[in-house]
């Protein structure tokens, strides 16, 4: 996550014209791992981040999830799932005047909470859902 | 060489709506192939949207957006007529950079 | 020319859904039907002697059930329900209550006869949920069979229940003639066993399904 | 047990008698099916099936083939070069092959004489797998979407075409194998579901206009456009049959007899599907 790497000072604005993919956060393999990863680790829950995304999904392969932040100078969104082989999914940066608002999909290997994490003015936060992924078609 | 993508750029109260589709693998490296060989890890990095010559949306993806990946999202200050111009780089190095223009 | 104009006029005549049923045995079908098994042939030519020849040839069941359109008549569905009855081969040991939880795994699983399906060491699955609700955990269930939510605790789980459990997995044709139903023990898919862990799902009183 | 054919009273006296455990059930089932529509309704704001019908249409007029020359010249059934409006008249009788033929042996056709294929070329890659991506998806998914919007009119009078339907009937509802399965076993009722997966009932007008004007269709559980051809195929390695050839005279007489119950129907190819 560029823009909170730059918060927290670990590089310089004139570094991140290079295309950055951070490896260790990506890397992770649980929620906590991750935060830790992104330097997130105090965030909290908030009733400003919110995440449409079906109950169910009919497949794992393919699941909508869009994040909203209502809170003010929200400067990054990532999406994590927790039962997945690698925790983090996404991170993008929302740079001034893009909405706080992203729609994408992800895989998930199974039933699973998801969490929609934002930067807003510096400080995390998040939100939690949980959803169910079906045995579709014939089966295996 | 990759296919284009679908780029949709349209305004939408006031502001410019973005929906595009990326024609891409996004193999996990977990998959196994009919051969049983666990088929390598192929997938897409980084995402840039720019719109008159600044960003307006940074992304970093993992192996866990489908296949094929969808993306929306919405900035101010765009014009119909105007362009904007989506990159995307993939862990092989592989990149693509597609335009459009903004739809009233 | 003139069996053009014979066939369009079947046409015409079956034309509004409800009589296609009525038609279906009619003698003027003969002729695409001897057709239909022969494209069929023709159509599939890929694969293994075994998997072609069992397609190709239909047992006296199913020939029945496709000129009948799963309809028989009386006296033909009683005689396909005495032989299917005949061939009930009930277990050696006599134990009709196997695993429930053998039988929830059995259940779920779609694996095998796919022509993508090599592994002969692993078992076939039942395809149970593909059209049935059983335990009330899988929400990811089909309607082409009804409800098995319960069944035990509706009905107990007597010697008698468990004998029409395991008849009616082994061969539902022997209770009703066409049933949609695969015959799993009759057209060895399931083992006795197996079938032995499904009647337990759907009696047992510890399955998910009387809890 | 068929509920379908009870009067209400009946269905009211049951219902009644349900436990209450039983109805809270019900309820949680609704939401499941709600659940199920809120994920198909989210997914339906961007098919990637659009960049199938993109990648299609550059194939379709780029020239290829050891006559190189492209596609634009096919005749589709409405004339060579015609492609607007050809995939909602098809399957039909084509006087040049002497054949009825659906969307994807007309390519196959098409590839051989225009563009100078061996038909082993032509039908070697007609289901992608993922790294190996199909032409044939791609340009039946660009033939399709040029009828987006038109009603199905799949012709029923040459005679070919209706031995075909005939033919079709008959597959539909022959049963064999180790499972004892015809279409009609899954396709017979209405209302009735695989899994989560709802079954047309495809000799139904009603349910026929809905599901054959969908395909080809975006596949999210395979990842790839998959056309009528696999879909076909797909349902006979579910019934524990050999592999269906593709484009035999089988798969297209099957067509021929759903396409009959789907016309009239809106095409709206290629779908999004599970």
């Amino acid at each position: 996550m560029l823009a909170w790497a730059m918060a927290a000072g670990l590089i310089k604005p004139s570094q991140a014209l290079a295309l950055e993919w951070n490896k260790a956060a990506f890397e992770t393999k649980s929620v906590p791992d991750t935060l830790k990863a992104l330097g997130a680790s105090g965030s909290t829950e908030s009733g400003g981040v919110q995440i449409t995304a079906p109950d169910i999904a009919e497949n794992g392969a393919v699941v909508p999830i869009s994040v909203e932040s209502a809170l003010a100078k929200t400067q990054a969104i990532a999406i994590l799932i927790e039962k997945n082989p690698n925790t983090l999914s996404a991170d993008f940066d929302i740079p001034a005047g893009t909405d706080p608002f992203i729609s994408t999909r992800v895989k998930m290997a199974e039933t699973s909470n998801i969490y929609a994490l934002v930067l807003a003015d510096g400080k995390y936060f998040h939100a939690v859902k949980e959803i169910k992924v079906t045995i579709g078609g014939c089966g295996g | 060489m990759a296919d284009p993508m679908r780029i949709r750029a349209a305004m939408d109260r006031g502001k410019v709506d973005i929906k595009v589709l990326m024609a891409h693998e996004m193999e996990t490296g977990q998959r196994k192939d009919a051969q049983g060989k666990i088929v390598p890890a192929h997938f897409i990095r980084n995402v840039t949207v720019t719109h008159a010559g600044r960003t307006v949306l940074a992304a970093q993806w993992g192996t866990s957006v489908s296949r094929n990946p969808f993306l929306h999202f919405r900035f101010s200050g765009g014009k119909p007529g105007e362009k904007v111009s989506i990159t995307w780089l993939d862990n092989k190095g592989e990149t693509r950079t597609d335009e459009a223009t903004i739809s009233g | 020319m003139k069996a053009s104009v014979r066939m369009r006029a079947v046409l015409v005549s079956t034309a509004s859904a409800g009589l296609i049923a009525a038609c279906a045995a009619q003698p003027s079908d003969d002729d695409a039907r001897s057709r239909a098994e022969q494209i069929f042939r023709e159509s599939f030519t890929h694969g293994n002697q075994a998997m072609l020849a069992r397609v190709e040839r239909q047992d006296e069941v199913q020939a029945l059930c496709s000129l009948y359109r799963n309809e028989p008549p009386r006296e033909i569905a009683a005689k396909i329900e005495r032989t299917q009855a005949a061939t009930i081969r009930f277990p050696a040991q006599g134990k009709l209550m196997g695993d429930w939880r053998r039988g929830e795994q059995i259940a779920q699983s779609g694996y095998g006869m796919r022509f993508t399906d090599p592994d002969t060491k692993r078992p076939n699955g039942g395809n149970c949920y593909n059209c049935h609700r059983i335990a009330p955990q899988e929400i990811s269930f089909g309607t082409i069979g009804p409800s098995l939510y319960g069944f035990g605790k509706l009905r107990g789980s007597g010697e008698a229940v468990q004998r029409y459990v395991y008849a009616k997995i082994y061969d539902p044709q022997a209770s009703v003639a066409c049933s949609n139903m695969p015959r799993f023990g009759h057209n060895a898919v399931l083992t006795e066993e197996q079938i032995s862990h499904l009647v337990a799902l759907l009696l047992d009183p510890d399955s998910p399904v009387n809890r | 047990m068929r509920t379908s054919g009870m009067t209400p009273r009946r269905k009211a006296l049951i219902a009644g008698a349900l436990a209450a455990s039983l109805s809270v059930a019900a309820a949680a089932q609704d939401d499941t099916q709600k659940e199920i529509e809120r994920y198909r309704q989210l997914l339906a704001e961007g098919n990637p099936a659009d960049l199938w019908e993109a990648r299609g249409e550059v194939l379709w007029k780029a020239r290829r083939g050891p006559k190189n020359a492209s596609l634009e010249r096919c005749d589709l059934g409405l004339g060579p070069g015609v492609v607007k409006g050809a995939f909602a008249q098809m399957p039909r009788y084509f006087a040049d092959t002497d054949r009825v033929q659906d969307l994807e042996s007309r390519i196959v056709t098409c590839m051989v004489s225009v563009q100078g294929f061996s038909p082993e070329e032509a039908m070697k890659n007609p289901f992608s797998a993922p790294e190996r991506p199909s032409d044939m998806e791609a340009l039946a998914s660009y033939v399709a979407g040029a009828s987006r919007g038109m009603k199905l009119a799949a012709p029923l009078s040459h005679p070919k075409e209706i031995e075909a339907f005939r033919i079709g009937e008959q597959l539909f509802h022959r049963r064999a194998g180790p499972y004892d399965f015809a279409c009609v076993s899954c396709h017979g009722e209405n209302g009735k579901r695989i899994r989560r997966q709802d079954l047309p009932k495809l000799d139904d007008p009603k349910d026929a206009q809905k599901i054959f004007t969908t395909w080809p269709a975006y596949r999210v559980s395979q990842g790839t456009v998959r056309t009528m051809q696999h879909r076909l195929y797909d349902c006979y390695w579910q019934m524990r049959h050999p592999q269906l050839d593709y484009v035999s005279e089988a798969s297209i007489d099957l067509m021929v007899y759903m396409a009959k119950y789907a016309n009239g129907g809106t095409i709206n190819a290629p779908g999004l599907k599970r």
